[in-house]
């Protein structure tokens, strides 16, 4: 984890109430690996005294950028949305511990997003298709409205898209689109808990690594605010240093 | 400029540490920047046994400030002994233990048990936890309660007390009379303020605990008043907290009558804050024309008021 | 969507209201406006006596709030009843009035005098100002000299009673509970908590009463709690208030269990809000699933909690 | 008194920590008098739950503009400051009492300001110049860094500057340079409480205007944060609504 001097580069609304920005980070002497997040500081003054979580969803290791996708869903977010291209981000990165893309022996991914689980798996394609893997993804919006990426994604492997109420691609849920059985080597998800229940649930017994959201104070491992119980025995782990991407079976959603 | 501040057990080299509670047992920091830069450590509150703490989510944001019902999760007094404290000998910074507990048995065993490891240089009896059903709290709202539990506990304590005060009173001045008569070497105020955040999408409290403390900039005002209310009838030391941001929140407090200062929710906002505030604090002080931090501490207090009322 | 809430002595046509001390008489803000739009206006403190309150600086802005300490200025009752209060008929929203005072006797006079003017439609009881030297906060953190002067005023008043609690207690429901047995027909909640700013250059309290009472968005997670909490064991009406900005923020109060929601601080930043927030209400309301204000209320109690804990 | 959104039109630092500002108004229905001032929000958010009473410093009824000129204090003045060319203003206009420049019967003014109070003292010297009026100006500063629109006075009349420290102009304070004997009108005076007090002391029996500095509440007359006794008989005034100008003799300092 890095304190780094961000800038924003580039700035679009890429779908209802999404916005993706490009930040070019100073010098980024360790390159984040996917599943890992930015902890962004929310203005200068003392309004907002905890920093947002939000997944790096590309990295330009030449150029020094960093994608974030977001989506607005209250005060935090909706400051985000109002940088202006070339202000100063106060942002912490290479959080927690991704997704293990170097150390993986299989063929086949499966990537299964939800709304705002959706931009980490962007990185995540890109890089196991760095390693040779073949990737699929479902990914799950609320309406036509709020899918985004789509394109990005067909460009690496499969997709299909969910919303749940039908206006675009299948109608439904990400549940009702995974494949009975598997031909993947692994499944990857990331999105609300509810979701990741229900994945989890379906692909039992499969190896799979799901991300988990849960709301943060200081994002280092220091507060104890985002503990999530270990599946065996007792104890537990923090989500922002020990993940916030755990073995499914690692812990008890 | 000299930042030095001896208070009992603590030779301070500057006036600044983290919180308890908003700095784990210092290794995430550590990674950071180099801890011996600080004043002293806080650290984590301890009790008998290892606790798992409250259910998630335990914290939530407010305008200027936070909720948390982390519910003192810790691996408990032994292990925080046997596994935490060595690593922070490294550093040579005082470190104080904060001591939490259900009955004034629990108290006693812990702050006995961490007293005589040699591996703390004072204790933080923290009877203010407004996050645990059963104690905490309430030895910090009843004076006769608070007078009790400080007098068994510095009975078994080899290092200096120091009681942290809640906030959630009719009357601080009572309560640090209270455990200053029963023997605290000093004072260590404010906890958080009870407060509550209800999620409107789901209609219920956001913390899985209901309620929560409240910390960081908001409850500076509160901080600021009670540490001058209490610092004009009590003479022991008091280490000031409560929103502590920058520099200037530091000669602040230090005005009203704290010889120290702790920094908690500005660690999550800022993680290189403390280090900031101790670089900036000489040029804060010089500013206001003070000579030293041991200048500064209750300047704020001017022997008679010049306001007249014109009732 | 029907904003209506029918409260003792109040039929409000919608629930929001200016908090007291906030609004002045309501002339200032009858040339912004048009007043019939507000759910009912609680004018500024009432006393036996004109008083003309403390000495400069009064307020202070604070992170997300701001200390007052007015100290009661007010014409006194007689010419509040000869003066203001008849430019008030006009607007036809009912009239809530302020009582204060420092003695139990001179409560009952403020109150006999108001009730008697046929002017107001409800009390509101001040036994919570934080900034006089006598009276007020006292009473306001007592349970027993709650109850008595609540049952005192009760007693001589035409109107229904609505006592203003203040929140710089332990024990919130001990206080709801003591006012509701002497006969407070609902509870306004909360007045300000006691703060203070020290003024870095002159190194002095910035206020002349150097306290002030702390209000604005920094208190809402207090006043929510308290709400909460009190809703639980007191049944009558609560008129909620503590850093209200938005129509988001009434829904949270309204969950919580107050029946309406006054707004004070955030007439200062922005003279409009209260029409703004009425005029916002119905969809906030909407956009979580309510299909009136009634529906709302208390709407945050579970009946039981599902968090389980793992202790 | 009049809520206003208005626009950020030009920004200029002209001086130490001195910004002046030029917002548009949308339509400028009532036209300010010198001495009012615009009561003026700092933020979007909850962080600043106080406005920030400003002295209009000049008018373009035309173009439908306000100059106002401010110096950073603290946080306010300084969110303000960071306010960009095109950024919107949510601004009090109209608020107060301001000098009573068209029933004054007189040939010659004095103007004395000190720091931040010399800002209302220009709109104030062009508007007595309109009526006719010679006007001699004396305006006191911390330093020679501090001092800013000599050269705008000095086209409506004679200046004297003066400096706490002498780096520029008369070392001292204004009332060392106010003319013993008097052959003006009448004196209008803005600036701290202090220099207000020596200079009224100093001109006891001129007939004057002073313009009072207080922290504000509402700043429309609502919460009685700002009042000041008068001077006979009991009895107070609002700074915000029946101020800040008020006749020399009229309230207690
Ligand atoms: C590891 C991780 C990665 C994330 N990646 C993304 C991403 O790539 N894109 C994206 O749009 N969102 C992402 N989120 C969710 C995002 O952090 C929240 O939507 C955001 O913090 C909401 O802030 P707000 O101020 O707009 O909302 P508010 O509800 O006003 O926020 C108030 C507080 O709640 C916290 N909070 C609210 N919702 C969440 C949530 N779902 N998870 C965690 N904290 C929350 C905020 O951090 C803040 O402290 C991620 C969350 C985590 C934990
Ligand atoms: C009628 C009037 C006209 C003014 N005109 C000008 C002007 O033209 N140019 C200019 O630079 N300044 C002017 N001031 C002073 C200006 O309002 C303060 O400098 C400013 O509010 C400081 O805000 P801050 O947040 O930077 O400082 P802080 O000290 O952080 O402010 C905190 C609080 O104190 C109040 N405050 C601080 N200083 C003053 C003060 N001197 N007077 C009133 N309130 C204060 C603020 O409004 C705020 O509520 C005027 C003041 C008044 C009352
Ligand atoms: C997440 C969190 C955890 C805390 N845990 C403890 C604790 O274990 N023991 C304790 O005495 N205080 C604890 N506190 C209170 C702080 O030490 C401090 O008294 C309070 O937060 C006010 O300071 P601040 O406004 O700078 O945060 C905690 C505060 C926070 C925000
Ligand atoms: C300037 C000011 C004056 C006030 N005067 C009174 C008063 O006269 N009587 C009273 O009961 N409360 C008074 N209050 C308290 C408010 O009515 C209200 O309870 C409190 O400010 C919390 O609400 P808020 O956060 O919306 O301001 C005053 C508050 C302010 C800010
Ligand atoms: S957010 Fe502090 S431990 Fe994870
Ligand atoms: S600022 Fe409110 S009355 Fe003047």
């Amino acid at each position: 984890m890095k304190k780094a001097q961000a800038v924003l580069a580039d700035k679009r609304k890429i779908a209802k109430d999404t916005y993706e920005m490009e930040l070019t980070v100073e010098e980024m002497n360790v390159i984040p690996t996917p599943g890992q997040f930015a902890h962004i500081r929310i203005g200068n003054g003392s309004a907002h005294m905890l920093r947002r979580p939000i997944s790096i969803a590309d990295v330009d290791p030449i150029q020094n950028t960093l994608t974030i996708i977001f989506k607005v869903i209250g005060g935090g977010t909706n400051e985000l949305s109002h940088c202006q291209v070339g202000d100063e981000l106060d942002v912490l990165i290479g959080c927690g511990q991704g997704y293990p893309v170097e150390d993986l022996a299989i063929q086949k991914a499966l990537l299964i997003g939800g709304g705002i689980g959706v931009p980490p798996l962007y990185y995540l394609a890109k890089r196991l298709r760095e390693q040779g893997i073949e990737v699929t993804s479902i990914l799950g919006f609320q309406t036509k409205e709020h899918v985004f990426y789509e394109k990005e994604f067909s460009l690496l492997g499969g997709v299909q898209i969910v919303t749940n109420d039908g206006s675009y691609g299948h109608k439904g849920f990400v549940t009702d689109v995974v494949p009975p059985v598997s031909d993947f080597g692994s499944y990857f998800t990331c999105g609300p808990t509810g979701m990741l229940k229900a994945v989890t649930h379906q692909l039992k017994g499969q190896k799979g690594y799901i991300s988990i959201e849960e709301r943060m104070g200081c994002g280092i491992g220091a507060c104890y605010a985002c503990v999530v119980p270990i599946a065996d025995g007792e104890g537990f782990r923090k989500i922002c240093k020990d993940g916030p991407v755990f073995k499914a079976e690692e812990v008890v959603l | 400029m000299s930042l030095r501040v001896d208070l009992p057990g603590l030779s301070l080299k500057n006036p600044i540490m983290p919180a308890s509670g908003c700095f784990g047992f210092g290794r995430e920091f550590s990674e950071l920047y180099d801890l011996h830069q600080l004043g002293a450590i806080i650290i984590k509150a301890a009790t008998q046994e290892k606790r798992y703490g409250n259910q998630t989510p335990r914290v939530a944001e407010t305008a200027s400030g936070m909720l948390n019902a982390i519910g003192l999760q810790n691996p408990g007094v032994a292990t925080i002994i046997d596994e935490e404290l060595p690593f922070l000998q490294s550093f040579d910074v005082p470190v104080v233990a904060n001591v939490a507990g259900s009955s004034v048995e629990e108290y006693v065993h812990v702050a006995r048990k961490l007293s005589e490891s040699e591996l703390v240089h004072a204790l933080e009896l923290n009877i203010s936890c407004p996050n645990v059903k059963e104690g905490g709290i309430q030895f910090g709202t009843d004076p006769d309660l608070a007078r009790e539990v400080t007098y068994k506990v510095k009975e078994v304590s080899k290092v200096p007390l120091y009681v942290k005060l809640s906030p959630n009173v009719s009357n601080i001045v009572a309560m640090a009379k209270a455990v200053a008569e029963a023997g605290s070497d000093g004072l260590s105020m404010i906890n958080t303020l009870t407060g509550m955040q209800i999620h409107l999408p789901s209609k219920r409290p956001l913390l899985a605990n209901q309620t929560g403390g409240l910390s960081g900039p908001a409850i500076k005002p509160i901080a600021i008043r009670m540490i001058y209310e209490v610092k004009q009838h009590v003479s022991i030391p008091i280490i000031g907290m409560g929103g502590v941001t920058t520099a200037e929140d530091v000669v602040e407090f230090l005005l009203a009558g704290a010889s120290a200062v702790a920094v908690g929710t500005a660690n999550f906002q800022n993680p290189f804050v403390c280090p900031e505030i101790i670089e900036a604090l000489p040029q804060a002080l010089e500013k206001y024309g003070f000579t030293s931090v041991e200048d500064c501490i209750g300047k704020g207090h001017p022997h008679e008021s010049s306001y007249l009322s014109r009732t």
